[in-house]
């Protein structure tokens, strides 16, 4: 038998029991007599209540990272990184994260539909694809296949589908990487995108790029940004971003320069020009011929077109060349405009005159972009299908009615197009316009395999059964049988799967390393796929394009600019809630659109923050509200894309408004890619009314060190303590004495006692003889101290009981942290929180335990100081909550954890008003039970839930638990193996979800324990340190280089 | 001996006086006058009773709500997690407390005026509480299960935690009101044995009986009576001072700027006897007036409460300048944003009504004209009484409004279901108050007997 | 119904033998008190709608001795109560916000509040046991105008000795005089 | 009329008792006789005249949080030969015939929002008649301890101590 199909009867086993138990457990009467279902045969090795794991490969978008699967009882519960992966090495994006609620979409689709008239009618699966294999058979080469980015297998099958009955392929991304593609052929003769060596740059300029959010692989250039801004020589790491608007990725920048929008590339020339001429940077042989082509962009009329001050071009470019290797990258909106292609190359010029060519731009492990169709490409298609020269068109996974803008002949082909199938999972606009919908699976229910770059052979296995509910099938077993159906003679495998491992007989014989093939499929599936290292393409310069600045167009005076969102891509995302309530990072809104724009501008216009903005192109308007962000050039004005569907489910449906409609027709030639930038835009007062769903609305600090800086001159003049107090001076590079150590006492805070300056002074454990034990009892015996205790007596737990082995802690750094907020969508996941929708979110009420708080100390261009804070439960030793419960509801766990019991909580909310963090949630209305209105969990969205986890009742207080489930199951393992908790082995989920490791969870109380020394690291500090809560997470500074230059 | 002197006749006629304020009483009449308020109401009453039942009825459909739904109907949010339910309790508390001050502390300072007002100070206070009572019990998010917070045997075994403030106040709070509905009932008993010697119903007279313990005003009645009323007095005076106190500390105890203070006992003790004594002088001035009792609750008795309204007015607007003042001088950054916040923030309106009419307005009462205008009186004493529920407003709200984390500050909006029960908890309270006047007497006989000269054959018949 | 439970708590009242005289002079009163005490009716008893310090003076009793069932009651509730904190966290010790398990302020707020509320209720119940009070079977009997102003003297005596007991009252002044024989 | 009186007043005292009963003490509350189960399988049989040990069957309760029903697998591994011809075991063999899974009655009750872990039970040497009773006397099986907390509490604070396996008095370990 082979293993997949052993893998099938595992997943499918006890999924009614799971339900059973993993049922919303709301209100406390004893429930009718129950039917217990047990399988109906036994997995021998598989039990119920024990999690499995499988991995598998995130399909959210292009990068397509490595995943683990965590199922319980056939259910998968979560998504995680798959640590063996080499692009994500562990760590998972929101994005990646949600696509659990792609599976358990609520609105999927549930059968086949075949258009009738208005409406749909539901047909078997048998009569759909021979309706639709007749069609093609009819169609006789007159077949189109649109797909998105598809790699590996199922670009294969695609292409045979293609050869034997004539179906065209055409693989389409709105967010295509035209520019960048474009360019490198231009400048290396090479059509690819590189991999970004962030981790190696010693100074990193982004030239718009959103290399934390969107561009390329956002999870492994966050790990290497990490790295990066972890350099200490002598002010390494330094970040510079350039964009006429702070985006989320800018705000982690030590300096923004506000280029107009669209003259980026300028900048770029600019500082290549300085390099040149200055001869700076190694000495490459095609120096001579690029001085020639750089030779009319000097710093004064670079700042002249870029409204850069020359002497800061100069400067930067001096730093660039100084910190080799250095790291130029175009990227997000930047390269979608009008100039795209000319930034890109720009970028390449510098990159090349700096002599990162190959050091930093690498192509070893690219991206597998070929034969992606550039818009222009698309758009020829599209044309085509207008002149009818196609009678059947297959969609999937473009959604091209919604994303691509309204004067591509999108609805013109399709309304030609005679007979359009949809193979979608859930009803998008594209879907909506469709003769037949075909149900495909999701790919957590079904097998493939992604290539998404060079030497990552990806495998993607189902984790659970296909869900009974919806009658769905995937995509190649759906392509193959109406291949079958669609004549043409060519003899189908009878499955994919079977297709699947056909290929990758292939792979077996490369790196089979004499294993037969059955175990090296089924190792390949254990590991996620096979991963071999590809040594860089050599590239050597071809060329260097010239140079023109392309004006703005269109009437209006103000620059558009349309952002891929940092939660929705390119709107592909919008249908999943935990996304929508996911606060934008910059703005700090949820389900909806906003207009960021300058706060003078707002003054000139008469709008404030939430008052509806009007923004008139040439090619339409939109009413969107107004929020006013000092991060953005006065002459321009920002929306996010991904909102605004008319489809696409309930969540979808209606939030916003989709920018894209805003696109007058322009396009980036060179590439043959959509303007999403350059086109002015007029803005005036709006008339409707509407809301802006603020989840934060104060983002200053008011001076109470929430979140705080270290100047790195300071760290490396080992004044490491001497925290920076924040408010205003940031970045300033004052330095508050040593002795104030790590709270900083600021202006109108408490003067620190000396025994509050070091976090952990009192959970410093003694020093232990070899092979010492805590007594056998010592966690459990609730003794009452009969003598006064101060806190220093208790070694381990502060405010704890005598002798506990734990004290579980959790440090983040906030140098790493880049507020991508990844860790919000993990602990959504795992620990079954509500979600309440906007209005709730706008009145304070949003669920989440965790959540990033955004502190703007300067956002002007200049010196960048926007400061991120994952604030969660800090689990103080000395709780304020604690105290103020009349009924014990919350407490002080013998193992440090500030314990929160529902089933007695009677809801007072008192503990939420003492507690100086705010990181309690009270349930204000019945999330948990279906009948009620507020229900969070609709079937089968309730088919996620943690069966480990309470679902939450009206009425009662909840809040982060450091995942004590996570906690049990790890001490459990331990007990199983008789042996101590290894340091590293619990992870709770936020920690284990971050991309940048800025998270790390463990026990204090184990002196060789990574948390341990973070804890008493040199940038430690704890929030509201002076109202001597002691809290269990420790916040470590983050790091600001000098933006004067960085040369400490 | 000499017989010339003869006693009047048995319910004689009560003397009449041109000037309602100095109609002379003699014990009979006395008798007439109080429990003339004993008989089936008119219209005004019934009209009154009816507006109160249904305004009432409003109330419960939001507490419904409230259950039903949970607590998201109404504008809570984090960090604003307390609001109208908590400011309801602690202004009843406050209400509450100067019943038992007025009837314990002035009786054991043998103070006379104290004689005429004593009894419908104590049905306030015992209504009051009752009013404030409801509010920690609907005010939890599962109000099913109120009553964990009783430390009572369980087969779970555990029990409450006796360090939380909140605790206090269930048993403050309990004791109170147990403490001082006994004082109230204990002290009706010889007057309603008056009352049912003239009850005519058998219904009502066995009530009465019931209500009056069977009451003679035997010697030996008479002298465990005051031997024990004398301690409900001892015992009282130190409870009203506790339990609000205790109140005080269910914020104090918490370290929320604005909250975190030392001086919210006294400062909370000094506001409730001063909303308690106006509220004293909003229910006096219409029964006096509405019975014609002028000559039993004088000019005189109302100006001496009039004093004490300005003595706690002037307690009360010390407590908030020596906030600010400390606000001002500490090095607490937080509080100083706190209370600049409450003067200037969005609440301004809040703060500036609490502070004119707790503050500014009380100080007419120097003028010795304006406290013997009953009118003038009894507007300011309804200002006072929303002022002081504005002052627990503004001490709930702004302070949570503007804690520690600025990253969740939201502007709180006021609901209706809050509305609802503010008004209701007013409806709730006159509910029983209107019943009360009407069924009870009002004023204690006994008392005001005792001030009355005593008839004496040697001296001519009188004292 | 009413009236059978009415039959049920307060059953009619016996059969009197004695002399009750009324006064309205509450100086006759105190008089004709201390004339019939040294006739030697201890046993007399005195109605008044308020206690009169003259005639309290000519019954020359002592002291109430309720104020020893409140101390006694007061006492139990403040260790009550102390008992109570302290075995709630000696039964289960959890602690809470670091602070001290057997702290003693709050135990001495929930100490004192016990303290009150027992004596107060042992208050009421001694004053109505020493009272007797609710007085079911009413020792003498009554007349309404013992609440308005009228002081009503009560000597329980056979018939045949009501005569002088009936000269005395009148020979103090009593405004009527009624022999229950 | 005193009758009527009294007897009400003896109704009330009496309801009140049997509550504060049931909630101050550990009380079971439930029938000892257990539901009907749609086959009529004795555990005095399995486990009591033959000694099968509870683990043969379910397994999960010493390696997962959850003891497992037995699939109906389980039981024709020995019932395709044991017996075959019993009305019961036919109606067995029927519901494997037809793919069916056997709807059993759910017999014990733990209250809600509270999460028992088997494994860690078993794993620490507890019998499982210690909360099951003397299920190898059971015909039909029934609730045999009442599963409330103060149960709980009970045995675990005479095992806090116990050298090998302390047991805890952490809410957090039944409640999260």
């Amino acid at each position: 038998m082979s293993d997949d199909q052993v893998a099938f009867d595992r997943r499918d086993f006890l999924k009614l029991v799971g339900i059973g138990v993993a049922g919303v457990t709301a209100g406390c009467a004893k429930p009718p007599a129950e039917k217990l279902i047990p399988y109906l045969v036994a997995p021998e090795d598989i039990l119920p209540g024990v999690p499995y794991f499988y991995a598998s490969t995130c399909r959210e978008c292009p990068a397509g990272c490595g995943l683990i699967v965590r199922t319980r009882e056939g259910r998968a519960i979560k998504l995680e990184g798959n640590p063996a992966h080499p692009l994500n090495e562990g760590g998972l994006c929101a994005r990646g994260q949600a696509g659990l609620q792609g599976l358990y979409d609520p609105d999927r689709i549930k059968t086949p539909l075949v258009k009738e008239g208005a409406g749909w009618k539901a047909v078997t699966w048998d009569e759909a694809v021979a309706l639709v294999g007749g069609k093609i058979a009819a169609a006789k080469n007159r077949t189109t296949l649109l797909t998105g980015l598809e790699t590996g297998s199922m670009r294969a099958l695609a292409g045979e589908l293609g050869s034997s009955v004539g179906a065209k392929h055409v693989m389409w991304e709105p967010f295509g990487f035209e520019a960048l593609r474009a360019a490198n052929r231009a400048t290396f003769g090479i059509d690819a995108v590189p991999r970004l060596d962030v981790g190696a740059a010693r100074c990193l300029v982004a030239f718009g790029a959103d290399l934390l959010e969107t561009l390329l692989s956002p999870v492994s250039q966050a790990r290497g940004f990490a790295a990066m801004r972890a350099q200490r020589d002598d002010g390494g790491g330094h970040f510079v971003t350039v964009e006429p608007r702070l985006s989320s990725t800018g705000a982690n920048a030590d300096e923004w320069v506000a280029a107009k929008s669209g003259t980026e590339f300028a900048v770029a020339l600019g500082m290549a020009n300085v390099i040149v001429n200055e001869g700076l940077g190694p000495a490459a042989a095609e120096r001579a011929a690029l001085k020639g082509a750089l030779a009319d962009w000097t710093p004064e009329k670079v700042a002249a077109l870029t409204d850069v001050p020359a002497e800061t071009l100069t400067r930067l470019a001096r730093l660039f060349a100084q910190r080799s290797p250095s790291l130029a990258v175009a990227g997000g909106i930047a390269t979608q405009g009008t100039n795209g292609t000319a930034l890109a190359a720009a970028v390449n010029v510098l990159n090349h005159v700096a002599g990162n060519t190959g050091r930093t731009v690498r192509f070893d492990r690219v991206l597998d972009v070929s034969g992606l169709a550039t818009f222009a490409q698309f758009s020829v298609e599209l044309a085509s299908m207008a002149a009818g020269n196609c009678d059947v068109l297959l969609v999937h996974g473009a959604n091209p009615a919604y994303a691509a803008p309204d004067w591509a002949p999108v609805k013109d082909a399709f309304l030609k197009v005679p007979f359009k199938v949809a193979l979608s999972t859930a009803r998008d606009e594209t879907t909506e316009l469709c003769d037949v919908i075909l149900p495909i699976s999701h790919p957590l229910e079904s097998f493939g395999d992604a290539w998404s770059a060079r030497g990552v052979y990806a495998l993607q296995q189902p984790a659970m059964k296909k869900l009974p509910m919806f009658d769905s099938r995937s995509l190649g077993d759906v392509l193959i049988a109406v291949g079958k159906a669609g004549g043409g003679g060519k003899s189908w495998p009878d499955s994919y799967h079977d297709y699947l491992q056909g290929r990758w007989k292939a792979l077996h014989a490369r790196f089979g390393k004499g294993r037969d093939f059955e175990t090296f499929w089924t190792e390949s599936l254990q590991a996620g796929g096979v991963f071999e290292d590809v040594p860089a393409t050599a590239v050597r310069w071809t060329g260097t394009p010239s140079f023109a600045a392309s004006e703005r167009f269109g009437p209006g005076e103000y620059a558009l600019l349309l952002t891929p969102s940092n939660n929705f891509y390119d709107g592909r995302g919008a249908n999943r809630p935990w996304l929508q309530e996911l606060p934008d990072m910059t703005s700090k809104t949820v389900w909806g659109s906003w207009a960021e724009i300058h706060p003078e501008t707002a003054q000139k216009l008469g709008v404030k923050q939430g008052e509806p903005l009007r923004v008139e192109t040439s090619a339409g308007n939109v009413e969107v509200p107004a929020y006013i962000y000092g991060g953005i050039r006065k002459d321009t004005v920002a929306i996010a894309l991904g909102q605004g569907h008319t489809s696409y489910g309930r969540y979808a449906k209606g939030r916003g408004v989709n920018a894209v409609r805003l696109l007058p027709k322009s396009m980036d030639e060179a590439a043959g890619a959509v303007a999403y930038q350059g086109a002015n835009a007029k803005l005036s007062r709006g008339t409707a009314a509407m809301e802006l769903y603020v989840q934060q609305a104060e983002k200053d600090q008011h001076d109470r060190h929430i979140a705080q800086i270290v100047p790195l001159a300071a760290l490396l003049g080992g004044k490491a303590a001497a925290g920076h107090s924040g408010g205003g001076e940031a970045g300033a590079g004052e330095e508050e004495a040593p002795s104030a150590a790590h709270y900083p006492a600021g202006e109108g805070v408490h003067d620190v006692h000396e025994s509050m300056t070091r976090p952990g002074k009192y959970t410093e454990p003694k020093a232990r003889p070899e092979g010492w034990k805590p007594p056998a009892h010592a966690i459990t015996a609730f003794e009452p101290k009969l003598k006064g205790r101060h806190p220093g007596d208790d070694p381990v737990n502060v405010g704890s009981y005598p002798g506990a082995k734990h004290r579980w802690a959790m440090t983040v750094d906030l140098n790493s942290c880049t507020g991508c907020a990844a860790c919000v969508v993990a602990c959504n996941a795992e620990n079954n929180i509500p979600i309440v929708g906007p209005d709730l979110v706008r009145r304070g009420r949003e669920m989440q335990w965790i959540r990033i708080d955004r502190f703007e100390e300067k956002v002007a261009p200049g010196a960048n100081d926007v400061r991120f804070v994952p604030m969660m439960c800090q689990h103080c030793g000395d709780a304020p909550c604690e105290m103020v419960c009349p009924v014990y509801a919350t407490y002080h766990s013998p193992e440090g954890l500030n314990a929160q019991v529902y089933n007695r909580c009677v809801g007072t909310r008192y503990c939420s008003n003492n507690c100086p963090y705010k990181v309690r949630a009270f349930n204000w209305f019945d999330y948990s039970a279906p009948e009620k209105t507020t229900f969070a969990f609709p079937e089968p969205l309730n088919w996620q839930l943690n069966p480990d986890v309470t679902v939450r009742s009206k009425g009662v207080m909840e809040k982060c638990t450091m995942c004590i489930q996570r906690i049990l199951e790890g001490k459990g393992n331990a007990k199983d193996e008789s042996r101590a908790v290894r340091d590293g082995e619990i992870q709770t989920a936020c920690a284990q979800s971050c991309p940048t490791r800025a998270i790390t969870f463990g026990d204090l109380a184990d002196p060789e324990s990574a948390v341990h020394e973070k804890s008493f690291g040199e940038r430690r500090y704890w929030v509201f340190e002076e109202l001597y809560t002691k809290p269990g997470v420790t916040y470590l500074q983050k790091v600001t280089r000098d933006t004067a230059g960085g040369e400490a | 001996m000499s017989q010339t002197l003869t006693p009047p006749a048995p319910r004689a006629a009560a003397p009449v006086h041109d000037d309602p304020e100095k109609r002379p009483i003699t014990q009979a009449s006395l008798n007439d006058d109080v429990l003339k308020l004993i008989s089936p109401p008119g219209k005004i009453w019934w009209a009154a009773f009816i507006f109160d039942l249904a305004v009432l009825a409003v109330a419960l459909g939001a507490v419904r709500n409230l259950i039903v739904h949970g607590w998201g109907v109404s504008g809570f949010f984090r960090p604003v997690m307390w609001a109208v339910d908590i400011t309801n309790f602690v202004f009843w508390v406050g209400i509450a407390h100067c019943g038992t001050l007025v009837s314990a502390v002035l009786f054991l300072f043998r103070s006379h005026f104290r004689r005429a007002v004593y009894r419908v100070a104590e049905a306030m206070t015992v209504f009051g509480v009752l009013t404030a009572a409801m509010f920690p019990a609907i005010h939890t998010g599962r109000p099913w299960f109120d009553y964990w917070l009783f430390p009572y045997p369980n087969q779970r075994g555990i029990w409450t935690n006796v360090r939380s403030p909140l605790e206090w106040d269930v048993f403050a709070v309990n004791t109170y009101l147990t403490v001082s509905s006994i004082f109230f009932l204990v002290g009706l008993i010889p007057d309603v044995a008056a009352v049912r010697d003239r009850a005519k119903h058998p219904l009502m007279k066995f009530i009465y009986t019931l209500l009056s313990f069977g009451w003679t005003g035997a010697n030996y009645q008479w002298k465990h009576f005051y031997g024990a009323y004398l301690f409900f007095a001892a015992l009282a005076t130190p409870l009203v001072f506790s339990v609000h106190s205790v109140v005080s500390w269910d914020f104090a105890m918490a370290q929320v700027p604005g909250w975190h203070s030392t001086l919210f006992a006294p400062y909370f003790v000094a506001g409730a006897i001063f909303s308690g004594v106006a509220m004293v002088i909003n229910l006096l001035i219409p029964i006096r007036k509405a019975f014609k009792l002028e000559h039993i609750v004088t000019l005189d008795h109302m100006e001496k409460l009039a004093k004490l309204v300005l003595l706690t007015s002037t307690m009360v607007g010390y407590s908030y300048l020596t906030e600010f003042f400390m606000a001002w001088f500490g090095p607490n950054k937080a509080e100083a944003d706190l209370f600049w916040f409450r003067a200037t923030g969005y609440l301004w309106p809040a703060f500036w009504t609490m502070f004119s009419c707790n503050v500014i307005f009380p100080l007419l009462l120097w003028f010795k004209g304006f406290r013997r205008n009953m009118t003038a009186m009894f507007i300011l004493c309804l200002f006072v009484n929303v002022g002081m529920w504005f002052e627990r407003f503004v001490i709930i709200v702004t302070s949570l409004n503007r804690a520690f984390n600025p990253a969740n500050w939201f502007h709180y909006t006021i609901s209706i279901t809050e509305i609802a029960l503010i008004v209701g908890s007013f409806a709730w309270f006159f509910m029983f108050f209107l019943v009360f006047v009407r069924v009870l007497p009002a004023f204690s006989i006994a008392e005001i007997k005792e001030t009355l000269p005593v008839p004496r054959r040697g001296n001519g018949g009188h004292r | 119904m009413i009236g059978t439970i009415q039959k049920l708590l307060f059953p009619p009242p016996p059969k009197f033998y004695g002399v009750m005289g009324i006064y309205y002079f509450v100086d006759d009163a105190a008089k004709a008190v201390t004339a019939l005490r040294q006739a030697g009716h201890k046993r007399l008893q005195v109605f008044s709608p308020v206690p009169h310090h003259d005639i309290v003076a000519a019954l020359d009793e002592g002291p109430s001795i309720v104020r020893w069932v409140t101390f006694v009651g007061g006492f139990l509730g403040c260790t009550g109560g102390f008992a109570l904190c302290w075995y709630t966290i000696y039964t289960w010790p959890m602690v809470i916000g670091g602070k001290e398990l057997f702290s003693i302020p709050p135990f001495t707020i929930l100490g004192y509040e016990s303290m009150i509320l027992a004596a107060g209720l042992s208050n009421l119940l001694g004053m109505l046991a020493l009272a007797r009070l609710p007085e079911i079977r009413p020792a003498a009997p009554y007349d309404p105008r013992f609440q308005e102003d009228r002081i009503g003297i009560w000597v329980p005596c056979l018939p045949s000795e009501s005569a002088p007991v009936e000269q005395a009252m009148r020979g103090h002044g009593a405004e009527e005089v009624q022999v229950h024989a | 009329m005193t009758k009527l009186l009294a007897a009400v007043i003896v109704c009330i005292t009496l309801a009140a008792a049997s509550v504060a009963l049931s909630q101050s003490f550990n009380v079971r509350l439930g029938d000892t006789k257990g539901p009907v189960q749609p086959i009529n399988f004795s555990h005095k049989i399995h486990a009591g005249t033959n000694q099968m040990d509870c683990k043969y069957c379910h397994y999960g309760a010493a390696n997962s949080q959850w003891a497992n029903i037995p699939a109906v697998s389980t039981c024709m591994g020995c019932h395709k030969f044991v017996l075959t011809d019993r009305p019961e075991i036919v109606k067995l063999t029927g519901y494997a015939d037809r793919g069916e899974q056997i709807p059993w009655e759910k017999v014990h009750y733990l209250p809600d929002h509270v999460k028992f872990n088997h494994k860690r039970h078993v794993r620490a040497g507890f019998a499982c008649q210690e909360c099951h009773g003397p299920v190898q006397d059971m015909d039909r099986v029934y609730q045999f301890s009442s599963l409330k907390m103060g149960w709980c509490v009970g045995c675990h604070r005479k095992n806090l101590t116990n050298p090998n396996f302390p047991a805890t008095m952490d809410c957090l370990v039944c409640h999260h």
